[in-house]
């Protein structure tokens, strides 16, 4: 059974009159406990695939497919609905927890209003309730913690806060969007180490998303690549082999992570995407057909699908 | 958006000009010319917005008022900016000491109520159009100061400017080749904007009865006249309000389009 | 709204009335004959009550008698003050607070018989201490009043008894009886007060009026003092309304909830002709005692010269300033006194508006050329001057603003510049100024010696003009030296005909005060003197009385 | 937090001083002269007018005029005034009342009225409100104050004659009950009171528009809504408080403008407040009546400032804590 499952998800935004296609058709699927990776360069249309698994993108030109959360088509949804399943049934945690939490309010009055929110709790209780969250990620002296903001708190801190929150109503999806990118290394092992920790006793699904692959190898059950709006290969075992080359190219990458520009040339606007392939003017492997033809997703291997006219058996 | 504002502001402006250089030509009559036997009449074919208590022409008042409101904003902001960028520039580039000095010296003046520093300044200067000018100058560097110095600092901590210091290149050569054609963007939004206050405080100060002298046609001393026979003479109260109302809303348009447009294109 | 609620109240008692008809049809032909007669009896014969509304723009500084100087504290302390003696409906002195005085031969001494049982508001007999009181007031160096003057040139005060007071003058000096119209302040009430802070609002006096309470930018409130000597008041409360604008003092009359305004010329000429004003209220019109003037400083050299003012004076049509200024409403001024002063010289005719002879005496001048503008020159110089006004005078700005076009047609260029009040006094008195456009109020007393005399052009004084006739200096010393008022009259006459030769000022107009009155006040009879002089003799019939006690 | 603010109230003790001192110099120097008299009469001798000089010490150099003030000031005797002799802080005290009810009632009805209008266009940016309140907005920024007054005088009082045009009592105000009192000043606020806040309800939506506009991007709003709260609840705590921490900072700059706009205000509606009589005072050369109202201002200018900066302090944590 799937916890969640996406097909033709299209997002696209207007910037002075001309259409910017975020994500352009991606379809995939998370099982229940499982998690997935999505990994891709800046811009690839991660973070809005995430956004918008529960509509949470703002002022969208366009916002078509489906999500079908436990067979619940999100986007028919009404707002009164979605606010139910958002926080309580699908989590989020950002990037960068320090502007992701309200800077004018106390980390406590946070995490109590959205515990109030989900579940008929006075405030002692709540606060109670909070405290054990608190304590649950590891927060060292909750008490005092719990009254402060968050610009007292150090980043990991703060992350932990996030993760406190989105544990708190017990959801069984958690969207990680790059939980750890702006920690330094100490930091981002602990987190991730949280994170483990509390999907296997919270038996949550996970989408993970980030530009470190190494750490995608490490904590997920399959990967997915984005690449200009689209996913262009998704599959267990991704990393032993790839078959797409942009995959290829990302692996072959030193340090794991996707750099900015992390291969030859530049990322192609999202205005103006190529035609056929759309890594095509990257793509060392580029015939005339990948410049005419858009390839499409096909199953290479059981539960490994490609869009790629000529995908390669690479190993690493 | 921005586009829209810029035309219609401009558009505003423009005809404004057109109006100020060829009041002669427009005016049916000598803005001057007194008639004592008409006076007050109510708009009619012969006075298109009727006349004023001297009888003269309301219509080419207003059409003459166009030159000193216009002349009045442009040379105001002029004097102001000039200030504002000369002290602004000097406390961003130099900081430590002067900067702060120089901070303290605006901040007593933006405490001063404006309106207060220049009703005391007309009193200091003889009311001729150059010096309320002047005056309005005086009163409303604060802000552009603040703007510039705030630009400066910024742009100061920039790694090119930093190359340049380790060329050797002198401060007043940094300062005016390097840093201040990079503030000049802000500079021009501050002025077309405080052009439309240069004319409203031109407008009030007349208004008030301590603006331009007559004969000299101004909007403002026009209203003041205006209010005091208003149960007699709407249109000594209605016309030349729209005047300034339009020719400040120009400026503003033309500012608010240049600054959306700056922004969308940094 | 405000007007409403006078009606409704009225309107309440008439529908009660008309409600029952038959009963009031009966009721009246009881009544009819006998109230016809009372009515028509009471017409003519004065009867108390009611009260005056008055509404004014300026709000008194002070009510202390000696130091006030603006007109709207001058209108509250006229009624709760007397002077020695007063000016009647034909503008001669009379006895006020003195029932009779003497002038000695020399002119040196002028004695005052005081009159007795004149008692303060506060029930203490007025005596001579009270005027020594206040002659020392004026002349005390710590005292901030203005009209010291007249007062510095008394050599010796006595007191010879309670009601007799000796006066002895530095030399014989006319002028010394008009300025004994000086109200006369309670000495027993201030002996003790150092500077008059409570008095200055809370004032007592001999007057017709009583103080009652000041009600800081909004109203005065005086009532009528019963043991007032020349006789009580007939209107029992006199209120005075302070509301500084003009449009909303005029729609307060309109709505009548004031009996008493003065009328801009507009509002005289345009808006009160309607039939509701004409069935309601009484306009007047008469010359008020002031001119307005363009006083040139003889210092310059373009002004020294006799036939350069002369040229001017005939360029400047004042009737055409008098229809635009004041809508007609005043007359075109000839000298130094206006027409309802006994020195005013009928023969003296005004000059006619003329721009050729006007050229010509420019001509004669030296002004003869023109440059490419039509400015006229003299050798090199342009005739171009800046004249100076007073800001927040609409009058005189427009004015000022027709003056330019005249001049402008004979070729001279000239400047306005619009000061404010502070600003142009120092500007006149450092005489940095070519010329000014200003009025006079003037006193009833001719004496015109601070203005045209010669000595009198030192920096605060205010022959600022730096006129020097040595025929009118004498006349002036010799009017202020004669008490006889026909010889006066004969000296001032001369005085007046020199000055308008002279043209030291172009005299332009002598405006009109306007006042209109409610429609149910009786008793008012405009003389030369305007309307003023016999305000306690105003009343009300008792049907008209809209305020019960 | 305490010693933050009597820091911050230290510091302004340098800054009055400053501002007194230039106003002492520019009043004093400026050409001119007290003028006790309304009209030139020549009743008034020259040694009556030497005397006045004298005894107002205006012959002294301006250094020692000032530092003479300066000492009675420490005291708070602001001298009396020129015009009719009665204390400054007298006549000061009969006038700033008006003024503050006036100020403080339209930035009440600016407060109201701009969170709504400049919340409700924030959320849509350039939907259809968005654009009409723009185009009031620039309206608003190019009317001049005293023409809306004449408008409205024009419209309200003499066309229509509901409204009263001048001053804020009738002149029978004191025969009313005490309702009718009230209701009496309520109607003669009603014409200036809407001029004040037209003018400012302009400028303030925009910046509660904006500084919305920037908050909603913010990464915490959207965690919010990824949390399930309702959007309701999202603009108007979350967003909205984080939102009003620069504007307390432009209310606090306001207070000069206030002051300034006042003048004119007072003076085409004929109110006796703080801006005519300084207006008055400044045209008549009434010196200690002009410190006396200069002090005021600043005082209440720099108190703004204070009370903003506390405000700030007190709303946002980071500057708090540091």
């Amino acid at each position: 059974m799937y916890i969640l499952e996406v097909k033709n998800l299209k997002v696209y935004f207007s910037q002075k009159g001309k259409v910017l296609k975020a994500v352009d058709g991606i379809s995939f699927f998370i099982r229940e406990g499982e998690s997935l990776g999505l990994a891709g360069e800046s811009g690839s249309g991660k973070t809005v695939t995430a956004l918008s698994l529960t509509r949470l993108v703002s002022h969208p030109y366009l916002l078509s497919g489906e999500v079908l959360f436990r067979g619940k088509n999100i986007f028919r949804l009404k707002s009164a609905d979605l606010r139910k399943i958002r926080g309580a049934e699908i989590a989020y945690i950002f990037q960068n927890p320090l502007s992701s939490l309200n800077p004018v309010f106390t980390v406590g009055n946070q995490m109590i209003e959205i515990i109030r929110l989900h579940h008929r709790k006075t405030k002692r209780e709540a606060e109670v309730y909070a405290l054990k969250m608190l304590e649950k990620v590891g927060i060292p002296d909750a008490y005092k913690n719990l009254r402060s903001y968050p610009h007292q708190l150090s980043g990991g801190m703060n992350q932990r806060v996030m993760i406190a929150m989105a544990l708190s109503c017990h959801p069984s999806l958690l969207i990680a969007d790059e939980p750890t990118t702006n920690l330094d290394a100490t930091t981002q092992v602990q987190i991730l180490q949280l994170i483990e920790r509390i999907k296997k006793e919270e038996r949550l699904s996970l989408l993970f998303i980030t530009h470190d692959l190494e750490i995608l190898r490490r904590f997920t059950n399959r990967v997915a690549i984005m690449y200009a709006g689209q996913i262009v290969e998704i599959g267990e075992n991704l990393f032993e082999k790839p078959f797409h080359p942009y995959t290829y190219a990302l692996l072959s990458a030193r340090s794991g992570i996707i750099p900015e520009q992390g291969l030859k040339g530049e990322a192609p606007s999202p205005f103006a995407f190529p035609a056929g392939c759309r890594f095509h003017p990257r793509c060392p492997f580029k015939r005339s057909i990948c410049e005419e033809k858009e390839p499409i997703l096909q199953e290479k291997k059981k539960g490994h699908f490609v869009a790629c006219h000529f995908p390669q058996t690479m190993v690493k | 958006m921005s586009r829209r504002f810029i035309l219609s502001g401009s558009l505003i402006i423009g005809i404004l000009i057109i109006l100020a250089l060829f009041a002669p030509l427009l005016s049916p009559y000598d803005p001057n010319k007194i008639d004592v036997e008409n006076i007050l009449s109510p708009p009619s074919k012969a006075h298109i917005l009727g006349t004023d208590s001297l009888g003269r022409d309301l219509l080419s008042r207003i059409l003459y008022g166009t030159r000193v409101s216009l002349k009045v904003g442009v040379v105001a902001v002029g004097i102001a900016l000039l200030i504002g960028v000369a002290i602004g520039a000097l406390a961003g580039y130099c900081s430590g000491r002067i900067d702060a000095l120089l901070m303290r010296f605006v901040d007593i003046m933006l405490c001063f109520p404006t309106f207060f520093l220049l009703l005391s300044m007309v009193a200091f200067l003889r009311p001729t159009v150059f010096n309320i000018m002047l005056i309005i100058g005086l009163t409303s560097w604060m802000g552009v100061a603040r703007i510039v110095r705030a630009e400066v600092l910024s742009i100061k901590e920039r790694e090119f400017i930093r190359y340049i210091k380790a060329m050797g290149a002198g401060d007043m050569r940094i300062v005016s080749k390097h840093i201040l054609p990079n503030v000049l963007p802000s500079i021009l939004v501050v002025g077309i904007l405080r052009m439309g206050g240069a004319i409203l405080t031109e407008s009030a100060l007349s208004f008030l009865g301590l603006g331009v002298q007559p004969p000299i046609p101004s909007w403002g001393s026009i209203l003041m006249e205006g209010k005091s026979v208003m149960d007699i003479a709407w249109w000594m109260s209605v016309f030349p309000g729209i005047a300034i109302l339009l020719t400040v809303l120009g400026y503003n348009l033309l500012a608010e389009g240049i600054r959306t447009l700056a922004i969308s294109r940094s | 709204m405000r007007a409403d609620f006078w009606r409704k109240k009225r309107f309440v008692k008439l529908r009660g009335l008309v409600r029952r008809p038959l009963i009031f049809f009966i009721l009246s032909l009881f009544l009819l004959f006998p109230s016809f007669f009372l009515y028509a009896q009471e017409d003519n014969q004065p009867c108390y009550g009611d009260a005056i509304i008055v509404g004014s723009i300026g709000e008194p500084i002070t009510l202390v008698p000696i130091l006030a100087a603006d007109s709207a504290s001058q209108d509250i302390v006229g009624l709760v003050f007397n002077g020695l003696l007063k000016y009647d409906k034909d503008i001669n002195l009379v006895g006020d607070l003195a029932e009779d005085w003497e002038v000695s031969e020399d002119g040196l001494v002028i004695t005052f018989y005081l009159r007795k049982g004149v008692k303060w508001q506060d029930g203490v007999p007025f005596t001579a201490e009270d005027v020594l009181f206040t002659y020392k007031k004026l002349v005390d160096p710590h005292t901030k009043t203005p009209y010291s003057g007249d007062f510095e040139r008394i050599k010796k005060f006595e007191v010879i008894d309670d009601y007799t007071i000796k006066i002895t003058y530095k030399q014989p000096f006319s002028p010394a009886l008009a300025s004994w119209t000086m109200p006369i302040m309670p000495s027993h009430l201030l002996k003790n007060e150092e500077d008059f802070k409570h008095f200055a609002r809370h004032p007592v006096g001999t007057g017709p009026y009583r103080f009652i309470k000041w009600e800081t930018g909004s109203k005065i409130v005086l009532e009528a003092y019963d043991e007032y000597f020349q006789g009580r008041p007939y209107i029992d409360r006199y209120i005075y309304y302070i509301i500084p604008d003009q449009s909303t003092l005029f729609l307060e009359l309109k709505n009548r909830n004031l009996d008493y305004i003065s009328l801009t010329p507009l509002q005289y000429q345009r808006q009160t002709n309607t039939e509701f004003f004409k069935k309601n209220f009484r306009k007047y019109r008469y010359l008020s005692f002031g001119y307005t003037y363009i006083g040139w400083n003889l210092n310059n050299p373009k002004f020294k010269d006799k036939r350069v003012r002369q040229a001017i004076n005939y360029a400047i049509d004042k009737e055409e300033i008098i229809k635009g200024v004041l809508l007609g409403l005043g007359r075109v001024c000839t000298g130094p006194f206006v027409p309802n002063s006994w020195a005013y010289n009928p023969a003296v005719k005004p000059a006619e508006y003329n721009p050729e002879k006007a050229r010509q005496l420019l001509a004669l001048a030296g002004w003869k050329k023109k440059d490419k503008e039509g400015i006229l020159l003299k050798g090199n110089e342009r005739f171009e001057f800046t004249l100076l006004t007073n800001q927040g005078n609409v009058s005189r700005r427009k004015c000022a603003e027709i003056i330019q076009q005249k001049l402008r047609e004979i070729g001279i260029k000239m400047h306005i510049k619009i000061v404010e009040w502070g600003c142009l006094l120092d500007l006149i008195e450092r005489r940095e100024f070519e010329a000014v456009l200003l009025g006079w109020g003037l006193s009833r007393d001719p004496d015109c010696y601070d203005i045209f005399h010669s000595s009198k052009t030192g920096p605060r004084e205010f022959n600022f003009v730096s006129y020097k006739n040595k025929e009118v200096d004498r006349l002036l010393e010799e009017g202020r030296r004669v008490f006889s008022q026909s010889k006066r009259k004969e000296i001032y006459q001369k005085v007046h005909k020199l000055i308008y030769e002279d043209q030291p000022y172009t005299f332009l107009y002598v405006p009109d005060a306007l006042p209109i009155i409610d429609a149910r006040f009786r008793g008012i009879e405009p003389t030369i003197n305007g309307i003023g002089y016999n305000f306690i003799k105003w009343w009300v019939p008792k049907d008209k009385q809209r305020f019960k006690r | 937090m305490l010693s933050y603010f009597l820091k911050r109230l230290f510091s302004l003790v340098p800054l009055l001083l400053g501002i007194t001192f230039i106003s002492f110099l520019i009043i004093h120097l400026a050409p001119g002269k007290p003028s006790y008299l309304k009209e030139m009469n020549p009743r008034i001798s020259a040694e009556a007018q030497e005397r006045l000089i004298r005894l107002y010490q205006l012959d002294k150099p301006i250094l020692v005029q000032y530092i003479h003030w300066l000492k009675r000031v420490i005291k708070l005797d602001f001298g009396n005034s020129f015009a009719d002799g009665r204390k400054v802080i007298v006549r000061i005290r009969e006038r700033l009342p008006i003024t503050l009810l006036i100020n403080a009632l339209s930035l009440f009805f600016i407060l109201l009225f701009a969170f709504p209008v400049g919340i409700i266009s924030s959320l849509k940016p350039n939907g259809v409100f968005d654009k009409c309140t723009t185009l009031f907005v620039f309206i608003g920024f190019s009317l001049p104050s005293f023409y809306l007054a004449l408008l409205l005088m024009l419209l309200f009082g003499i066309k229509l004659g509901c409204l009263p045009i001048s001053g804020i009592v009738s002149f029978n105000h004191s025969q009313l009950s005490s309702g009718e009192r009230i209701l009496d000043i309520a109607k003669h606020l009603i014409l200036p009171v809407s001029v004040a806040t037209f003018g400012g309800l302009a400028g303030f939506s925009r910046y509660v528009r904006a500084n919305m506009i920037e908050v909603l991007k913010q990464d915490y709003i959207r965690t919010a809504y990824a949390q399930g709260i309702g959007r309701g609840r999202i603009v108007c705590k979350f967003a909205l408080k984080n939102a009003l921490l620069p504007l307390i900072t432009i209310l606090g700059l306001s207070v000069p403008g206030l002051l300034g706009g006042s003048v004119i205000l007072e003076s085409v509606f004929a109110i006796p407040g703080m801006g005519r009589l300084l207006y008055e005072a400044t045209l008549s050369r009434d010196y200690p009546l002009i410190m006396g109202g200069v002090v005021i201002g600043a005082v209440l200018t720099l108190l703004g400032n204070l009370i903003a900066d506390l405000c700030y302090a007190w709303a946002d944590p980071r500057i708090r804590y540091q």
